[in-house]
């Protein structure tokens, strides 16, 4: 009892998330500045912005539904949180592992998204309900072909759970490299659920005040915050899981390095996104999410069957 | 043609250029030998004409007489829009501008510099 | 014979009343007198065939006893030709000019917020450029309105 | 659909500077559109009246920060034209150099806001970082980043010498190579054409009807440039190439803004190869003879208008400002039908909108008390209720809950 415990709140669990969530948001925040020729901000930017905002009184709109506005964040923490614990990160197999942990990693990590929308349409005010609807719109589009480029490696491996899968691509080396297409997609539908700058219409500052947070404040929004950091570490690591499942077998030490170094690669890669693009409209969103992502992990999925007959089992 | 990522060869080009920012009261920026910053009165030289009073857009300067030939100048820094357009109009050239442009303060009473006449007495001019 | 002359003939040979009230005070400046009443008449003519097809704006002048006000017009190669007339101060009434120049309505409404002056005609709209809770009965641009701003706050 | 209406302003991240947009909304549609401008009103119009000619030139160039020796060139041209002063050519050159220069410093804060609007915000810094460039020249031929005061009734405040010209030439080549590199980035990065292209549109006939001017009419085809059509200053010594574009919409503008800065950097090449020898100033007397003038300017936005009368004495008897933002807010109204509101702030940073230069008059406190005295936080509060008490809205529990809440 205590191990789990120890590990839910210390270890790979709330503690070592929320340190390895606010540094990842520094180094998101430190590469965006430098590829924009900044100077950047400093390493305790995304620590003080927390402290601040929990030392700040959180204001709760008067027409708001009290209860549904506070528990929204705290739903959101916690199912990013949770979903970390089915996610093999530098040994072959995860903290807990069923067969079919892969639909439970995929639908927490659709609650966050369904909690932004239900905080901005309870806090009833003009621009929180824009942003809420804009988030569920984009959550339609991006979700489709995020579950479809996560399915093809879960058809190759013949499993529903990431440790299976894991240990499938630990033991036939070089099949992981079927899947980069589906890399790719996944990639860009994570900057869609992660809000970031193609997809950032929900909180499009310059449109709808915050979108969804605009009503937020204080120790509510650091919340926020804080699950989106996390959220950003999560999804990095479980498309490291199920995309570079490579060196899983060597010792720990190495294993837990080589797990940062791919988790930062891809939130390197994610920040370099952010950098060279302009936010599209919601209508362009969509019909780019359908017209272009959604074939392609179709695609993939194809590839992935038609390799299923020759690949010795 | 169009392509997407078009500023990405620039962006990565960036990452090891020095930045352009610079954090600015650690390391401070020189400005240009001739930038019109505060202003400086010289009561030695001061006739009492009162034109730059006049030509004065935002009536930040006060001249008063302190004595026979003898003037001072009340300066309020919070009005003055440093156009240096006194610095023109006085012929006596009395007035100068400096580069000092470094003039925040949190009080506007701090802002009311007062430039007095030396206190020799006048029998000696 | 300059463009200048040329507006300036056809105008003086089409209304009779503007004989020697139009000058011409340099290249492609023309400053012309008209009577309020004449003023439309005038306005149709030069917009529909001498090509002054751009309200550059309305001035409003508070000249002591009388309301100036001035229309500057010009045409698409640089010339402006200003049109002022005068009413009287007891009952400044103005016909509005919005179905030649919709963007005349901002300009109208400076002159009655700033003036006093009535324009009839205007669409329904949100004042301009005073507040809403601006005390009603005072007019900042006439001549005998002093701003109640004090020394201490920038005023001179 | 539901429809709400959805206020923007006057406090707006997407807006730079206080007005107030109602925005009535039918999903993401923009149905109607209406605008409250005024906030920004600080009685220029009345204030030039009590104040003499030489103060008036340093009130017309504080009308707005990015175009202000735009204002203030146009003031002092209209009275040098009742003064009758013929203002020494190469005054002319250098007034047209500052001119010039501040064109380049606004479009490219132009191409950063708009950067900024679509969410690039990458295009932003890199804009404004190039914009140091052309800050930095300006501040050491006139003595300050923004607010120039080079211009004088009758010239130029300072001359240019030899080395200024040198480091004027090498930072344009810097800057025409970056605006090439804008241009191309214009015209092949996907997302920006998609967030561009489409959006705002204005017909040629709307811009004439509505009086479009500037970038934003240049950009529907029509070819009106001031400094073509009326010039003044000395443009009518450079040679220089109307831009205009037919897209008719927000990517046009941008095309026809970068457009002009590569012409900017022509020109300045020219006025400096050609600036004439010879003093930068005319003695002008302190009372201007009674008479009128109207002069244009063609600010980065667009045409300037200024109307000045005196009457004989030291001060203008009026002066008229009209900014070109004044003429093209009409037309954003007619952009914006049944847009969506996501196009919402990038079609009004389209036409680059000064909301400084637009209002321009006297906001008076307390009038009805006759003097004017300052209210402190508990008097406003207390005013405000027996303002309300008076129009029957009785706020005075509220009080009884603060004390509550305060305890």
């Amino acid at each position: 009892m205590i191990g789990s415990l120890l590990s839910i709140f210390i270890f790979p669990g709330f503690l070592f998330l929320m340190v390895f969530g606010l540094s990842a948001e520094f180094i998101d925040r430190k590469l965006y500045a430098r590829l924009q020729n900044r100077v950047g901000p400093p390493w305790f930017q995304p620590v003080a912005d927390l402290i601040k905002l929990f030392s700040k009184e959180d204001i709760i709109p008067e027409e708001a539904n009290p209860a549904m506005f506070k528990a929204m964040p705290i739903l959101a923490l916690t199912a990013t949180i949770t979903s970390f614990f089915y996610i093999p990160t530098w040994r072959n197999e995860a903290l807990y592992h069923f067969n079919g942990d892969l639909i439970i990693v995929l639908y927490l990590l659709t609650l966050p998204a369904l909690s932004y929308f239900l905080g901005g349409w309870y806090s009833t005010s003009l621009f929180s309900k824009i942003g809420a609807v804009r988030t569920l719109t984009q959550l339609f589009a991006y979700e489709v072909p995020l579950l479809m480029s996560i399915l093809a490696p879960a058809l190759l491996a013949d499993t529903w759970s990431l440790t299976e899968m894991a240990v499938f691509y630990s033991a036939h080396p070089w099949y992981w490299l079927f899947n980069i297409l589906g890399f790719f997609v996944a990639l860009i539908t994570l900057l869609g659920k992660l809000e970031k700058v193609p997809f950032d219409i929900p909180e499009a500052e310059t449109e709808i005040v915050a979108g969804t947070f605009t009503e937020y404040s204080g120790r509510l929004l650091g919340l926020f915050r804080l699950s989106m950091d996390i959220e950003l570490i999560v999804g990095a690591s479980l498309l490291a899981a199920v995309y570079m499942p490579f060196g899983l077998a060597i010792s720990p030490i190495f294993a837990f390095i080589l797990f940062l170094i791919k988790v930062l690669s891809i939130v390197a890669m994610v920040s370099v996104l952010r950098t060279v693009f302009a936010r599209l409209r919601i209508d362009q969103m969509v019909n780019f999410c359908w017209r272009y992502l959604a074939p392609f992990s179709f695609l993939q999925i194809l590839i992935i069957l038609a390799l299923k007959g020759f690949l010795v089992r | 043609m169009i392509r997407p990522a078009k500023m990405i060869r620039q962006v990565l080009s960036s990452l090891f250029k020095k930045p352009a920012t610079n954090l600015y009261p650690f390391n401070k920026f020189e400005m240009p030998d001739k930038f019109r910053g505060k202003i400086v009165f010289d009561p030695e030289l001061c006739v009492g004409c009162k034109l730059c009073m006049k030509d004065c857009p935002a009536g930040a300067i006060n001249i008063k007489k302190v004595g026979e030939k003898k003037f001072e100048a009340e300066f309020d820094l919070g009005k003055c829009v440093y156009c240096a357009q006194c610095t023109e109009t006085c012929f006596k050239k009395a007035l100068k501008f400096t580069g000092e442009f470094e003039l925040a303060s949190l009080d506007r009473e701090k802002l009311k510099i007062t430039f007095n006449a030396k206190p020799d007495d006048t029998a000696s001019k | 014979m300059t463009k200048e002359e040329d507006v300036q003939n056809e105008l003086v040979k089409k209304f009779d009343f503007l004989k020697d009230k139009v000058k011409i005070q340099r290249s492609r400046r023309i400053f012309a007198d008209v009577a309020a009443q004449d003023l439309r008449s005038v306005l149709d003519h030069m917009i529909k065939n001498m090509g002054f097809s751009f309200l550059c704006t309305i001035t409003g002048l508070d000249e002591g006893s009388v309301f100036g006000v001035v229309y500057h017009l010009s045409t698409k190669d640089g010339m402006i030709l200003n049109l002022k007339i005068r009413i009287p101060k007891d009952k400044p009434t103005l016909e509005t000019i919005t179905e030649y120049f919709p963007s005349a309505e901002a300009y109208e409404r400076e002159l009655m917020d700033l003036f006093g002056m009535q324009v009839e005609g205007l669409p329904k709209g949100s004042r301009y450029p005073l507040p809403d809770d601006w005390p009603a009965g005072e007019f900042p641009l006439r001549k005998g309105w002093k701003s109640k701003t004090s020394k201490q706050e920038g005023g001179i | 659909m539901h429809k709400f209406t959805v206020p923007i302003g006057p406090q707006h991240p997407a807006l730079k500077e206080p007005e107030s947009f109602n925005v009535l909304l039918s999903g993401e549609r923009i149905m109607k559109f209406s605008a409250r401008l005024g906030y920004n009103h600080r009685g220029i119009e009345k204030a030039c009246e009590e104040r003499t000619y030489i103060q008036n030139v340093y009130l017309t160039e504080r009308v707005c920060g990015i175009c202000s020796h735009a204002h203030s060139s146009c003031f002092v041209q209209a009275v040098e034209e009742i003064a009758g002063l013929e203002i020494p050519r190469r005054a002319n050159y250098i007034r047209t150099l500052v001119g010039e220069l501040e064109r380049i410093h606004s479009h490219l804060l132009w191409l950063g806001v708009a950067g900024h609007e679509v969410g690039f915000d990458t295009l932003l810094m890199y804009a404004w970082r190039d914009r140091e460039i052309v800050m930095d020249i300006l501040a050491k031929l006139t003595g300050n980043r923004v607010n120039y005061g080079i211009n004088t009734i009758g010239g130029v405040r300072r001359d240019i010498n030899t080395d200024q010209i040198k480091d004027v030439s090498k930072a344009v080549k810097k800057l025409k190579e970056r605006t090439e590199y804008y241009v191309r980035v214009a015209k092949e990065e996907v997302t920006l054409i998609k967030r561009l292209s489409g959006v705002g549109v204005l017909l040629p006939k709307d811009v004439l009807k509505l009086g479009a001017v500037g970038p934003t009419a240049r950009a529907s085809g029509i070819e009106r440039d001031t400094r073509k059509d009326d010039p003044y200053g000395a443009y009518g010594e450079l040679d220089f190439r109307v831009i205009t574009d037919d897209h008719n919409d927000v990517y046009g503008r941008t095309l026809v803004r970068l457009g002009e800065l590569l012409e900017s950097y022509k020109m300045i090449s020219q006025i400096l190869e050609n600036i004439p020898e010879g003093p930068i100033t005319v003695k002008a007397p302190r009372k201007i003879p009674a008479g009128e003038a109207v002069s244009r300017y063609e600010a980065p936005r667009g045409e300037n208008v200024h109307y000045v009368k005196s009457n004989g004495t030291d001060k203008p008897e009026r002066v008229k400002i009209r900014a070109p933002t004044l003429a093209n807010i009409q037309t954003v109204a007619k952009m914006l039908e049944d847009r969506n509101l996501a196009d919402l702030p990038i079609v009004i940073a389209a036409i680059d909108p000064c909301f400084s230069c637009t209002d321009r008059l006297t906001l008076v406190k307390d009038v009805g008390h006759g003097k004017g005295r300052k209210m402190r936080w508990e008097d406003l509060h207390s005013h405000s209720i027996q303002w309300y008490k008076a129009r029957g809205i009785d706020f005075s529990d509220l009080n009884k809950k603060m004390e509550k809440l305060l305890k």
